[in-house]
């Protein structure tokens, strides 16, 4: 939007229009196909790297890799994906209660993720293994929370990424918040300045309080990216179940800039979100995005896809597969050789016998656990009862010892 | 309480399964459709999918995307909208997909939901069912687990119920459904697959009404939802040790129906209230409070309870301990029985 | 919007515009001066009466009314004002607790009143004393609310009117689904349907509410016509609090059409409101009126606008009166003579009078009443409770025949 | 409970005024704003304005735009960014501006406010103070005039508070800055215009803790907010029929602090509780149910309550008779004497 626009508003717009023109609702289809139309290269969809891996420009993002950073780039999304199986199998066999697959939205997280630098924040929802990696979490962290041993182990503060947030869009207000923290505290305003990153899906855009932290974000200029991964499906509900137009429009509404990129090219999706962010640290924030992506695999492993979707919409998404595009594209500008693809592939092995293994290994929290960190300043009820229950478990010691029943 | 006016559906007069709560849920849920056009059903994934719990299994497909509807990912459009569609004469059945989510909708239930009614002194009807699959015991991850009944029964002008079994499961929500005020229905989500005989040519109990599930003289054990189970275990075991309980199966959390308990009490002296949910402020010491006043002469112990701990709802490996079981309902029966 | 852009979403917007474009986040006086600009009559203000008095032509929209529908419209708005005076007036008198000023807003609510059907439905917020007039509910009902005698005394089945909503943005949800319930009777799909109107305030915009209300509308296509009366203060708070950018923009990041009207035009306002809910009516909602306005008075009369706002602002408004240009008008073209108004200014002073002396005569409510209609199939506990407290109030009364003290 | 580590501003030491509550409350936010610059005010109307009942009267003048926030008009708004703000190192003061509408901010109060600090298990700290104006009693229109505090002291992860007085007033807004720890902050707006005296130099008692305002021997009334001075007023009442009161100010509703109350209670033997607040299910039901457990031996009488009635709030010419007063207060006492 230039300056202009913000002084004359509306001039150009088109929204006010003529009611012979607004007079159409839309139908299904044409809902349907508006909010596919460009998965398959609509002209908003900023791409740079095509499914078949062919390097293309965009009039206004790009983005200068060198080869070791297009490797590094790769390597990112495979171990993040052998990392996001293995989650998987260790749930089948019982060792984890749940996992929360990103299978298909690789390229779309480490692009944001790789985008992040080390005084950003970034705050996740709960399917963000992918930027967990880039902020330095090791992915053995992610497993207490579907193991049922904590609810995510990781410090916020020195990692510069959240806790996973499940109750959705909770957390884009409080990215907000935080965001509106940095500013305040001076950290805003030229390209080495501190931005915020908040992770939502196209599910989540439909609660309210995702529209709030856009309202707050805009009202306090606040540096904060929304970066909404638009995998096309909340559980079983597809996007039309949520909007009749692409989810990057809204951005229009609050008076900040909405930019759709493609979430399976990791180039775009990192020279997006590059950009999103420099603009925030600038002042220039709040900016969405939407990466349109796919779920590949079920919503979680309690889910059963097959129960409303077609095999045949996996089929055609598998043909953009965000890995595959990017492996096609370094074999074919030869920017790297087998031994890389090798060497990545064994690292991806061992990550996953390390996770296997920690996993196994885990131990269960001791019962005290249940009451610890209740309160910073702990009350004496939450103290009582602790040692209550303690004393109560002990009794079952003694009862055993002493060849008790019951 | 004006007895129940359910009319049985035809088809399946007579018949006696084996159904388990999910399942009497979703028949229950399918006869209410049938019985009123104006029911609808309506939540997250309860359509196509049925529902993450498959309560809602197949009711889209027989009854139609008008009747079954997937809504947009918002707790408080969920609840907001159905207020209109009552106000239009409809009478909708809202999912809440998990307990942990109805608080986005929480302003819907408290400032319209539990007030129009009244606010408009009976001119506005709010026969509004608010289904929440409740309480711990599965593995899940935060959010998934939690009891927050007490914070609705509360609230004048909403009622507020729970079911432990499948029989009472398919009346009490079909129930629900012909009240004709809202009514929060708190389903124990770790019970859903448990079975029981369903004869559906038997008289339901009216929906506002505890129950006596079992006939004891040593302590009366008062419990819903996922604990009633618990504390029927809790009675058989007691039985060994010559404790003999009564078990009373509390079913509807406001309005109370305490006369059983008063009267249990009477006879035994001693109560202990059982549930998943933290103690402090809540369903169990409404109860306590009336009972030690009601029964003030008759109490040889006080009130006592075995509750969830006054924390936020723990990492699962830890809700074994965090659970009220079989042995800490009997602790606090040996507790009361000490005195 | 044309069919063609359902298709080819964005294809036009300029939403995924170039980033060097998006870059300029604008400073705190572009914001204001854009959410202002139209009051000095932009491009996309809808107007079809000048505050001179003006008749002028609108490409889009249009109206055309008899000599007597002017005169009637006029009559409306000084009736209503001068109950909402009075009403200012018995608060200022200890009548009435409080009173909700609607002063400046009557050609808004006189519009879009008067664009409703008898079949039609309307969700108010607490200030719609204008919408109410429209619907038949007589100025007298209204006091009971703000006397504390009831919360709103009226049926809103007959009147089609539902009950004054207080807590800011929830009707909006509860009149989606209202027009939902229309859609699924079958009601919806010529130009003799139904459709429904919701009101709500510039401030309210921010609630999540309201945006899930524009979510669910589009998705369910409900014949919704969100009346946003930006009457450019929530309380002590200005537009720019609440958004950067005009307020009827929202409705393009939904997908329905936003129009902003001159609110204090009461042609512009019947002429979009007609429009907007015959769109409805035949299928074609939601939409987003956005009615551009004052309030003249206090938020309250607990408010004190003299600490927020300065004088000349006032003064400034005050020469877009949206009565005095119809009365220029009217005036100007010889449509009424001195006796019209006089009249009109008589059936005011009656009115008042009316008004006056049933408020002096309303009666308070009962003890029982605490307890009426709390559930429609009572509970024995607050039958139990309005028993013991009437035995209690009873108890005084046999002490004071007794001569008992306390 | 740590002892309180305010320093008294410089500026006022020694100083002794007579403060209306809400002049109390002014002040006290002054001074933790002067105190510590991480200390931010944030609500609807705050700034310009100082609040609907002016409680930030001046402050966004003297503290500027950054510290005292008039924010966008959404709760969950406000609740959801001030935990940003405090993830950030901010304490965030959040001002709602009537009780009930703190609703739309229930969700990020339950699931984050109080949960931030046991999910990461100490290493987000949720410095937050949510003030809430509430209760009845000034002729207000609908959702004005709630007591909606038993819905947070169900909720582990977050304390609750209210003040009765000016001199509270002034330390405990303070002292609940300071705690590191969420405190719902409970501000009785039918006595913001009650004065006293307020010497800034004696040491506050801590924040929470209960306190006996008046000793007795006949029974002992407990309340919070409110209804203290309506307790104190009953107990000069009842005086002249020679009832000898004590009278307990709760002060902190969860954690409770029933330790007085205890003690009060084995001397006096009878327990009246006042509130404003429905008694279903509430906090007056949590104390009662911890008292006839602790004091068993030693109540003559069953625990007894004036409350608010189990009903939506009335319109505004009823509130008298909702509202438990003096004469209410007292007939329930006499109920506690006649056991
Ligand atoms: C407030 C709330 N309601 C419901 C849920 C249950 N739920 C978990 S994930 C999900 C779908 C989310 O879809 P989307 O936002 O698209 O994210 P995705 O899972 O596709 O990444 C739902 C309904 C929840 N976690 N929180
Ligand atoms: C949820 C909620 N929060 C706060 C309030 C208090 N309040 C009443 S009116 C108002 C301002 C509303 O402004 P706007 O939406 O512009 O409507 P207006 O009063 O200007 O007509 C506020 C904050 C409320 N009624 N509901
Ligand atoms: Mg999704
Ligand atoms: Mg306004």
């Amino acid at each position: 939007m230039s300056p202009e626009r913000w002084t004359r508003p509306g001039a150009a717009e088109g929204t006010s229009g003529p009611p012979a023109a607004t007079a159409a609702k839309p139908t299904r289809e044409q809902v349907i196909a508006g909010l596919r139309a460009t998965s398959e290269g609509g002209a908003d969809l900023v791409q740079l790297l095509t499914p078949e891996g062919e390097r293309v420009q965009h009039p206004d993002f790009d983005i200068d890799l060198d080869d070791a950073q297009l490797r590094d780039l790769y390597r990112d999304m495979v171990l993040v994906r052998r990392a996001d199986r293995e989650g998987n199998a260790l749930q089948r066999q019982g060792q984890l209660g749940i996992w929360v697959p990103l299978l298909g939205q690789e390229a779309a997280q480490i692009g944001a993720g790789r985008a992040l630098r080390a005084q950003d924040m970034a705050f996740p929802s709960y399917r963000e293994h992918g930027v967990a990696w880039c902020r330095g979490i090791d992915p053995t962290d992610l497993l207490g929370i579907f193991r049922g041993t904590d609810h995510g182990s990781w410090d916020p503060a020195t990692t510069g990424f959240h806790l996973y947030t499940i109750v959705i869009g909770n957390q884009c207000l409080n990215a907000t918040g935080y965001a509106m923290g940095q500013r305040f505290d001076g950290k805003v305003g030229d390209q080495d300045g501190e931005a915020t990153m908040v992770f939502f899906g196209d599910g989540a855009t439909s609660q309210g309080d995702v529209h709030e932290a856009m309202v707050w974000s805009a009202v306090y200029d606040a540096p904060v990216v929304f970066f909404c991964q638009n995998n096309q499906w909340a559980i079983s509900e597809p996007l039309e179940r949520q909007t009749r137009v692409p989810l990057y429009r809204r951005a229009a509404g609050y008076g900040f800039p909405g930019i759709r990129v493609d979430g399976n090219d990791v180039l775009a999706s990192l020279a997006v979100s590059r950009w999103a962010l420099d603009e925030c640290r600038s002042g220039n924030g709040p900016v969405l995005i939407e990466a349109f992506t796919y779920r590949m695999d079920a919503h979680t492993t309690s889910d059963d896809p097959t129960r409303y979707r077609l095999a045949d919409e996996m089929e055609a998404w598998k043909l953009k597969d965000p890995i595959e595009r990017l492996r096609v594209h370094l074999i074919r500008e030869q920017l790297a050789d087998q031994d890389f693809f090798d060497r990545v592939d064994a690292e991806a092995d061992e990550l996953a016998v390390r996770l296997r293994d920690f996993c196994f290994n885990m131990p269960d929290p001791p019962p005290e656990r249940i009451f610890s960190e209740v309160y910073a300043e702990e009350t004496p009820q939450i103290a009582a009862q602790r040692e209550d229950y303690l004393r109560y478990l002990a009794g079952f010691a003694d009862d055993a010892m002493a060849g008790g029943v019951r | 309480m004006a007895a129940p006016t359910l009319e049985r559906p035809t088809g399946t007069a007579g018949a006696t399964q084996t159904v388990t709560l999910a399942k009497a849920l979703n028949l229950g849920l399918r006869a209410s459709l049938e019985r009123d056009p104006k029911v609808l059903v309506m939540g997250e994934d309860v359509g196509r999918l049925g529902g993450v719990f498959r309560i809602t299994d197949g009711l889209q497909k027989d009854f139609g995307e008008h009747r079954v509807l997937d809504t947009p990912l918002a707790e408080s459009g969920i609840i907001g909208t159905a207020i209109g569609l009552a106000i239009r004469g409809y009478r909708p059945v809202c999912e809440i997909q998990f307990d942990g989510f109805i608080f986005p909708g929480f302003d819907q239930i408290i400032s319209q939901l539990a007030k129009l009614h009244f606010r408009s002194q009976g001119k506005v009807k709010m026969p509004i069912v608010v289904r929440v699959p409740f309480g711990g015991g599965i593995g899940a991850v935060e959010h998934h687990s939690e009891s927050p009944e007490s914070l609705f029964a509360h609230i004048g002008g909403l009622k507020v119920v729970s079911c432990s079994n499948p029989v009472d499961a398919y009346w009490m929500i079909q129930q629900a459904i012909e009240c004709d005020d809202p009514v929060l229905f708190f389903e124990p989500k770790r019970r859903y697959y448990e079975k029981s005989e369903l004869d559906t040519t038997v008289d339901p109990a009216p929906l506002f009404s505890s129950r006596v599930l079992r006939g004891g003289s040593s302590a009366t054990v008062a419990a819903y939802g996922p604990m009633v189970r618990t504390c029927l275990d809790a009675a058989t075991a007691a039985e060994e040790d010559g404790i003999d309980l009564e078990v009373i199966d509390l079913r509807t959390l406001s309005p109370l129906d305490l006369g059983p308990v008063f009267d249990s009490v009477r006879r035994t002296g001693r109560l202990v209230l059982a549930s998943e949910a933290p103690g402090e402020s809540s369903v169990t010491s409404e109860i306590a409070t009336q009972v030690q006043q009601e029964c003030f002469y008759s109490l040889e112990a006080p009130v006592l309870r075995a509750t969830g701990f006054d924390t936020p709802y723990p990492p699962s490996k830890l809700e074994e301990g965090y659970l009220p079981d079989l042995d800490r309902v009997l602790d606090v029966v040996d507790r009361s029985l000490a005195y």
